[in-house]
């Protein structure tokens, strides 16, 4: 239990770090809201008004303040730029990136744990090479030219998929995982080759512990002491890759998104970052930040359920 | 003559192979081949197909994408490279510190920098980026700054464990100042796990410009990057996928050649693993 | 007990090979032994001896490691036939592993897996061998942990590898593998990694269980006390082949080969000095010379270190924001003097707090209180920069582990010409012939002095280690641990050593170990640590042969003689487990006090512990 | 004939947009229908919906048929009435009064009166609300609104182009007094179609107003999806899943022309391009630089290259029918001799002179543009390099700070030559972010304003053009194309370009039952 109220503490002061991080750091960007408002018909005494109306006169720490404290009590503010209320919108988009983070990272464990446990029993035989081969190759294309390749074989070639788009699942669930399912097995295919590397990696070292030794001298059939005694303690250590991961996701979701007109997070605060939206990109980079945090914090918790180790301490 | 460790297996060897051919493309395309041979245009042959006179196709201003891929090769490798050596030379004496210093040193820089973590690396680069405006410094520092909290990280837990081993001990009992402690004993101990990291990094990094300019934040035309001719082929897929291929491949194979390589120094360098593979 | 049988096991020259860089390297060379029914037939051997790979092959488990059997035969009795277990198929080795024979490791604490509970790895062998049911393999598991003797039974079952002690955990392990009446047992270096006093309930864990079932024990050991205590029969290894074999009472008292009886002469007996006031040299077969008695330089009359009252306590972090939420008492109020050219040796178990003492003594951790005077200078009230330029003048450390002690990225000859240049002992070219009449008194060739740590082997580089230390002509040198990771013989010759630089130089020395025989050699007083405190504290002599607290004694009477003759080793031992030593913050321990029982010889009169019951 | 010949010969006849390539099947155009939902793939993203405060064509073009002006253009650019009945302008110039329809209804179902109009045009003025034509009302004096159907506009100094900037995007929209703070979100027209729902960069739906003053339109729904990679639209185009689309990728129109299955519209002009100097950058402010560097630009060839042909080159920025088009400038020829000539002259040795040209990434046919001109500009001995811009810091760095030293940029057609003229090349101007100074246009530029006799006034403009080409004041590139793609159910398509050559209408689009 102190162990969560550790978590949870040290939780909150890294969130209000990354929001003064994000903070001070969308406010350096060059260039400002009210002449992306007002465009090629932007004039020095339109701007001056602008601004005034608002608030970018204001002290920064002001400024910060009154942002910190919006988001304290749930008033997020609206984008400048595109006028929505920007509560409402990060959590549309953030569903929508969701549903990639969570499909990609689905099929990328589905495929890369059995890969990686696979190379890591067979290791430095054939297998061993042909996996790491594999996913070496994986990881060593950027996901976007893979996002490409899949557009000009799914949606191109085989007409199987649409090639751009989002659905909300709330809508219509079939279509929304058409949709999903191509930017996530492009984010997937880099992931499952990092993951099967992280998985042959630990299991490798598990593989040599003396528990494994045991579990053969027992007479445990190869299987048991591989896909039981083994994977299990492998858990915690690949969830934990896999969270890290999670950071790596939301980073290629900017590009993915935007190359398969997936309006999700990424795309949204590309645009935000694009049209100078001070206000959306300070929410929505806290906003990825805070995921990207909480997802770890998730799978440390899960950690100590998977860890009796970690449990007690 | 002891041929070194990261050579002794095929993965090592392919991977020198790939790395040492690619840096001699950076190196020698741009002294071989004239630079405008990168951005000649032919309107006539626009989006050509590989023929006899273009071997690997031209782009949508008729450029020769082989040249272009060859002298684009510097670009990414000089990019990446820079962006490397600044988050190493950033991270290197912030990680250890951190972990020599210890106590309250450690907490505030380790808080710092896993704060900085949450910010997905990619994230973090387009925002600087955005901050610093786009050309080929800014570029490097954006990814330098994006990559620098992780090998901060990873130095710091290197330099911690090194600095409980007894030789530390033994050699402050020595008689040794921290900082001839920190370059003579720490320092060089750490410098394989920098070295592997490094190389992987390198990996990362040339991924990253290819992102970023994929994004319209990196390298800015006409240079050639590998990044930018992917990107500028997103609008010609269909009719013309060799120009995505073509510097795809190239960003593949260099990246594939560096995580071998990568890989079989770690191996190599591990004590846990040396000798095994 | 058995004889005119047919072997249980019987090992026809067996070749092991391994997978190398260069082509397969020979783990076993040509290796043949049987092993009768109800016989525990030990395999000794130093590191590389093969004992390991011999025991494994016998199990194929061997294969699993990248060996491969190439030739010989494995014979093993199953059911009246002899079946060559080196040709068995994967589902005959299978049913044989854990049923037929089982096995324990070195280390408890990696044998089991962490993450599942006791219960789950008890019963899942039994399940697969005996078809059991779930509560049918449960109450056989209860049945076993009762019979090796683990208090709350069911409390185990359903706990976590972790919440057990490393003593406890190797029974679990022992249970185990008992857990289908094996024929054989197979026990590899089942309790290397163990204190000493758990190490005697493991050993006469074995010998009961072997006499109450009857079955075969093939123990693997580099210990020969171990092997006294334990073997019918002994296997001697070396190199991959046998070199001798027989009864242990005719290995012991009558050996054969040179290799064996150069094994046997390095091992201290423990009891061997009784009566003897000075420390000897160990014994090293060729080397009669130097098995003088050390001649005792003259004692100084004031001591060079004094230590009063020192106590270390390192913070457990916890909770919010990382404060310090309990206090570990690595060393508390313990009160020593070292007089020149004399050994104090700090004996005890892990966790004692004997290595916190040194590190504290050379403030590589720093004390909470106490007072530590070297030559009359306060250790503890020097800045760092005097500790620096000073106290590490004049005090040394030694480490434990020879791999670890010494920069791998640097040659030998600039680590030992360090200390020298720093502390500006000698400079110009009178650092070069230090270095070098450096590398002749610890006995390495001066060829050695441009090569790089990797080079050596481990005695070899605790002879750097130590010249290093030598450097700058220290007073005193802590030796923490130094010779317990090497081999015996060259932990003879690296003991042999230091005495004689001590008898040449008069250096002190803080000799810290837990290897009761080893200190009975070298030591000219002895401290006992449990918990912190310093239990009891007087000359070789007395504390050897004249112990006072009960703790001394059982520490004493678990240590295994290397003599067949003296069994020592009784299933009626029980040791206390050694309490926690963290204190909630702001607990007020006593001071020690002291009964002196007799000139120089103290026995602590405090409780020791947290909540210490009477004993 | 080239196209670009037969295109000013036509649009001498012709007026306004002047459409061609029609697909061969739209021209059967079959009987109206009413119903159906037209799904388009539009080729940007919606911003502030709040037709006063948005700046960007996308929303424009959305929101066009939301909204509904007080006053348009017909196709010859002549401003005529729309809300407004009739309008008036007095002797003097300073008054206008607007007659309103009586049956205008506003899509919260209240009719619209002259309180809505005061409402809508004081809100404009207001620098608060934060309108970006703010200024088209910067002359007015008064807003008086004497009974329910007339609006008085009192000016207090004449301000000839007001009317025509009241028939363009923003100024002259009127919306249903109060509903300023909803605009933004939940825009409120009289348009003939209502605003239904924005999923934020996704799509905007559109639903038929049936009490639209000027007849309910025919489609049921209008979905504009957002969908910004113009490959991705073509294949919804091709695929079926998209009706139409606007923005065909240049390079592919050719093909998408010779598919029997889809129809084409083009137009022109969508825009017009030109190459920037900064007037204040030292070697720029000699004019033989200047026109060194057009000497090294082929538009022919740069048109073809960045734009795959689809536009038309000229000398002259005037909407192409207008009569202030001046049809005599002829454009300068490559000719790299010269150029390093005049460079010589201007004392600048092959790579003594070295430019950064900021581009912004809004438009990717000005980076595939500047990537052609440096090549020239380095044939010539000019070392150039390029910096791409974001659109917010091309804004920044280009329009608002003037830091740059050569750049690019688009405008719509205005077909007002005081806005395009004055705005543009005067030193006062609000678009001379080139920090161009030169006595002579400023003194036409002034004149015009007060010149009443269009003739006249054309032949100054005439004559401003002259100049801005003789001292290339700037490098006039060309009128590029707009194009829609749509599937032969798409009808009615000859309706849908507004005379601004950038809006969508689509009152009179129907789907016919295929």
């Amino acid at each position: 239990m102190s162990y969560i109220l550790n978590r949870v503490f040290s939780m909150m002061l890294t969130l209000f770090l990354i929001s003064a991080i994000t903070f001070a750091v969308t406010n350096i960007l060059p260039g400002d809201v009210a002449m992306m408002i007002m465009g090629t018909q932007s004039n020095p005494e339109a701007l001056a008004g602008l601004r005034e109306t608002l608030g970018l006169n204001d002290p920064l720490l002001m400024q910060y303040g009154r942002w910190i404290g919006g988001m304290l009590t749930g008033d997020w503010g609206s984008s400048l730029v595109f006028k929505e209320p920007i509560a409402p919108l990060l959590l549309q988009k953030m569903t929508a990136s969701g549903l990639l983070v969570l499909f990609s990272m689905t099929i990328a464990l589905a495929c890369a744990v059995p890969l990686g446990v696979w190379a890591a029993v067979h290791a430095n035989r054939w297998q061993d090479t042909a996996a790491s081969s594999t996913a070496m190759l994986g990881v060593s294309l950027p996901d976007f030219f893979w996002g490409i390749m899949l557009i000009l074989l799914f949606a191109r070639g085989l007409g199987w998929l649409p090639s751009s788009g989002f659905v909300d699942p709330a809508d219509d669930l079939g279509a929304a995982i058409r949709h999903a399912l191509l930017p996530s097995l492009a984010l997937g295919l880099g992931l499952m080759a990092h993951l099967t590397r992280m998985t042959r990696a630990t299991m490798t070292g598990i593989l040599k512990q003396e528990f494994i030794r045991v579990a053969r001298a027992k007479g445990l059939n190869e299987s048991t002491v591989v896909w039981r005694y083994g994977l299990a303690n492998a858990v915690g250590p690949v969830m934990t890759v896999a969270g890290l991961q999670v950071g790596y996701l939301f980073g290629s979701i900017i590009v993915i998104e935007s190359l398969f007109n997936y309006t999700g997070m990424g795309w949204l605060t590309y645009q935000a970052l694009l049209n100078r939206d001070i206000p959306l990109i300070q929410a929505s980079v806290f906003v990825i930040a805070a995921v990207v945090m909480l997802a770890n914090l998730l799978v440390d918790l899960l950690y100590a359920v998977v860890d009796p180790r970690i449990r007690l301490s | 003559m002891k041929v070194p460790a990261a050579f002794r297996n095929t993965k090592g060897i392919v991977g020198a192979v790939v790395v040492l051919t690619v840096l001699a493309v950076a190196i020698l395309a741009p002294l071989l081949i004239p630079a405008d041979w990168a951005t000649r245009m032919d309107m006539r042959a626009r989006l050509s197909a590989p023929t006899w006179a273009h071997p690997l196709g031209t782009d949508q201003l008729g450029r020769d994408l082989m040249f272009r891929v060859l002298l684009g090769a510097q670009t990414s490798i000089f990019i990446a490279s820079a962006a490397v050596l600044m988050s190493i030379v950033i991270g290197l004496p912030l990680g250890l510190i951190s972990g020599y210093m210890g106590k309250t040193t450690d907490n505030v820089l380790m808080r710092l920098v896993d704060t900085l973590l949450s910010f997905p690396a990619l994230l973090l680069a387009l925002t600087i980026s955005a901050v610093l405006g786009p050309n080929l410094q800014n570029t490097i520092i954006a990814i330098g700054i994006a990559f620098t909290p992780f090998l901060a990280r990873i130095i710091r837990g290197e330099a911690l464990r090194v600095a409980q081993m007894p030789y530390v001990e033994a050699a402050r009992t020595a008689g040794n100042s921290d900082l001839r402690l920190i370059t003579l004993h720490i320092l060089p101990n750490i410098m394989p796990v920098v070295i592997v990291q490094a190389t992987i990094s390198l990996a990362f990094a040339i991924l990253a410009e290819a992102g970023l300019s994929f994004l319209g934040l990196g390298t800015q035309p006409p240079d050639a990057s590998w990044g930018l001719m992917i990107q500028a082929s997103r609008d010609y897929l269909d009719r013309a996928p060799w120009t995505a291929l073509v510097p795809g491949a190239a960003v593949a194979l260099t990246v594939l050649g560096l995580n071998m390589f990568g890989d079989a120094l770690r191996d190599a360098l591990d004590p846990r693993t040396r000798g095994e593979a | 007990m058995a004889g005119d049988q047919t072997p249980l096991v019987s090992i026809d020259k067996l070749r092991v090979e391994f997978r190398g860089e260069d082509g397969p390297i020979v783990g076993v060379e040509d290796i043949s032994f049987s092993i009768a029914p109800g016989e525990t037939v030990c395999v000794v051997g130093e590191s590389g001896s093969g004992k390991s790979v011999t025991s494994l092959s016998l199990m194929r488990l061997v294969e699993f490691g990248g060996g491969r059997i190439t030739s010989g035969r494995l014979g093993f009795s199953l059911n009246g036939k002899q079946i060559d277990l080196a040709q068995a198929d994967t589902q005959t080795m299978q049913a044989i592993r854990g049923d037929e024979i089982g096995m324990i490791f070195q280390e408890p604490m990696t044998s089991l897996n962490p993450v599942f509970t006791i219960e789950r790895q008890m019963t899942d062998g039994l399940r697969v061998h005996r078809g059991q049911s779930r509560s049918a393999a449960r109450a056989r598991a209860l049945e076993l942990l009762q019979q090796v003797r683990i208090p709350e039974p069911e409390q185990r079952l359903k706990q976590y590898p972790h919440e057990l002690s490393g003593g406890m955990r190797q029974r679990v392990v022992i249970a185990m593998a008992m857990a289908c009446e094996p024929r054989l047992l197979i026990a590899d270096e089942p309790t290397t990694a163990l204190d000493v006093t758990i190490q005697a309930e493991i050993l006469a864990l074995i010998d009961r269980l072997k006499r109450e079932t009857g079955m075969a024990v093939l123990f693997i050991t580099h210990d020969m006390a171990v092997v006294a205590q334990m073997a019918d029969r002994v296997v001697v290894m070396y190199r991959g082949n046998l070199v001798e074999e027989g009864p242990v009472e005719r290995i012991f008292a009558d050996p054969q080969e040179e290799y064996t009886r150069k094994l046997l002469a390095a091992v201290p007996r423990l009891g061997e000095m009784r009566g003897k006031s000075a420390p000897e040299p160990m014994r090293l077969v060729g080397e009669t010379a130097s098995n003088a008695p050390v001649t005792p330089i003259d004692v100084d009359p004031k001591p060079l270190l004094q230590v009063h009252n020192l106590t270390t306590r390192y913070p457990v972090k916890g909770g919010l924001f990382r404060r310090t939420i309990a206090n570990v008492h690595a060393v508390e109020d313990v009160s020593f003097d070292i007089p020149r050219g004399q050994t104090l040796a700090l004996v005890g178990e892990s966790g004692c707090g004997k290595s916190s003492c040194g590190r504290s003594i050379l403030r590589l951790s720093e004390p909470t209180s106490g007072e530590v005077l070297l030559d009359q200078t306060d250790i503890l009230a020097l800045s760092s920069r005097d500790l620096r330029r000073r106290a590490w003048r004049d005090m040394q450390m030694v480490f434990q582990d020879p791999f670890a002690s010494l920069n791998p990225y640097m040659r030998l000859r600039d680590q030992v010409t360090e200390p020298i240049r720093n502390f500006g002992i000698h400079t110009g070219s009178a650092v070069e012939d230090r270095v070098s009449e450096l590398f002749d008194r610890v006995e390495l060739p001066r060829a050695f002095m441009s090569r790089f740590p990797h080079e050596l082997s481990g005695g070899q580089r605790q002879r750097i280690a130590i010249a290093r230390a030598l450097a700058v002509n220290p007073k005193l040198i802590i030796a923490d641990e130094a010779v317990s990771a090497l081999d015996v013989s060259v932990q003879a010759q690296v003991l042999n050593l230091m005495m004689e630089l001590q008898a040449e130089l008069g250096i002190s020395y803080l000799f810290i170990s837990h290897d009761m025989a080893v200190v009975e050699r070298v030591a000219h007083r002895v401290g006992v640590m449990y918990l912190g405190r310093l239990v009891e504290i007087g000359s070789r002599q007395q504390i050897f042969e004249n112990p006072q607290h009960s703790y001394t004694k059982s520490l004493l009477s678990a240590v295994p003689v290397a003599d067949p003759t003296k069994r020592n080793i009784h299933d009626d031992l029980n040791f206390r487990p050694i309490p926690s030593p963290v204190f909630p913050l702001g607990y007020k321990s006593k001071p020690s006090t002291y009964d002196e029982v007799a000139p120089a010889h103290l026995v602590l009169q405090n409780e020791v512990g947290l909540d210490a019951a009477p004993e | 004939m080239k196209r670009r010949e037969f295109l000013k010969s036509t649009s001498a006849l012709m007026g306004g947009t002047i459409l061609y390539g029609l697909g061969q099947p739209a021209l059967a155009q079959s009987e109206p229908v009413r119903g159906g939902t037209l799904i388009w793939g539009h080729s940007e993203t919606t911003q502030n919906l709040d037709m006063h405060q948005t700046g960007t064509a996308s929303t424009g073009r959305v929101l066009q048929n939301v909204h509904d002006s007080i006053v348009t253009v017909d196709k010859d650019l002549n401003v005529i009435p729309n809300l407004a009945e009739s309008f008036e302008q007095s002797d003097d110039g300073l008054t206008y009064s607007f007659k309103l329809r009586p049956d205008v209804m506003f899509h919260n179902g209240k009719t619209m009166t002259s309180a809505d109009v005061k409402y809508s045009f004081d809100r404009c003025r207001n620098p608060d609300t934060g309108a970006v034509n703010f200024e088209v009302f910067n002359a007015v004096e008064s807003i008086e609104t004497p009974d329910d159907l007339t609006v008085i506009v009192k000016l207090n100094t004449v301000n000839a182009p007001f009317l025509s900037r009241l028939a363009e995007n923003g100024a002259g929209v009127i919306m249903p007094e109060g509903s300023g703070e909803e605009q933004g979100n939940t825009p409120v027209g009289c348009g003939p179609f209502k605003f239904v729902r924005r999923e934020f960069g996704n799509e905007v739906e559109l639903e038929r107003f049936d009490d639209y003053w000027g007849g309910p339109a025919y489609l049921d729904k209008v979905i504009a999806r957002e969908i910004t990679e113009p490959t991705v639209r073509l294949t919804g185009l091709r695929t079926g899943e998209l009706h139409m689309i606007n923005d065909i990728p240049a390079d592919r129109i050719a093909e998408i022309e010779g598919d029997d299955n889809l129809q084409v519209v083009s137009w022109f002009p969508l825009n017009w391009d030109f190459v920037n100097f900064n007037h204040d950058f030292e070697p720029f402010k000699d004019p033989k630089v200047r026109e060194a560097f057009d000497y090294m630009i082929d538009k022919d060839v740069l048109l073809e290259g960045a734009l795959w042909g689809q536009g038309a080159t000229t000398a002259s920025p005037s909407y192409p029918t207008s009569a202030s088009y001046n049809k005599e400038l002829a454009q300068r020829p490559q000719d790299f001799e010269k150029a390093k000539a005049l460079l010589a002259e201007a004392g600048y040795g092959p790579n003594e002179l070295s430019v950064v040209f900021k581009v912004t990434t809004n438009y990717p046919y000005h980076v595939e543009s500047a990537q052609i001109m440096l090549e020239w500009f380095r044939m010539a001995g000019v070392d150039a390099s390029i910096e791409q811009l974001t659109w917010s810091d091309w804004l920044s760095q280009v329009w608002v700070d003037k830091d740059f030293q050569i750049s690019m940029m688009n405008f719509f057609t205005l077909w007002e030559p005081d806005f395009l003229y004055y705005s543009l090349w005067n030193t006062e101007g609000a678009f001379n972010y080139r920090k161009i100074s030169h006595p002579k246009v400023d003194e036409l530029t002034a004149k015009a304003r007060v010149t009443v006799d269009p003739a006249e006034r054309a032949a100054i403009y005439k004559e401003v053009q002259q100049v801005v080409h003789d001292d290339t004041l700037d490098i006039v590139l060309w009128f590029r194309n707009g194009t829609i793609g749509a599937q032969p159910a798409v009808q009615g398509l000859d309706t849908i370009v507004h005379p601004n050559g950038s809006n969508l209408r689509f009152h009179k689009v129907w789907l016919a039952e295929t």
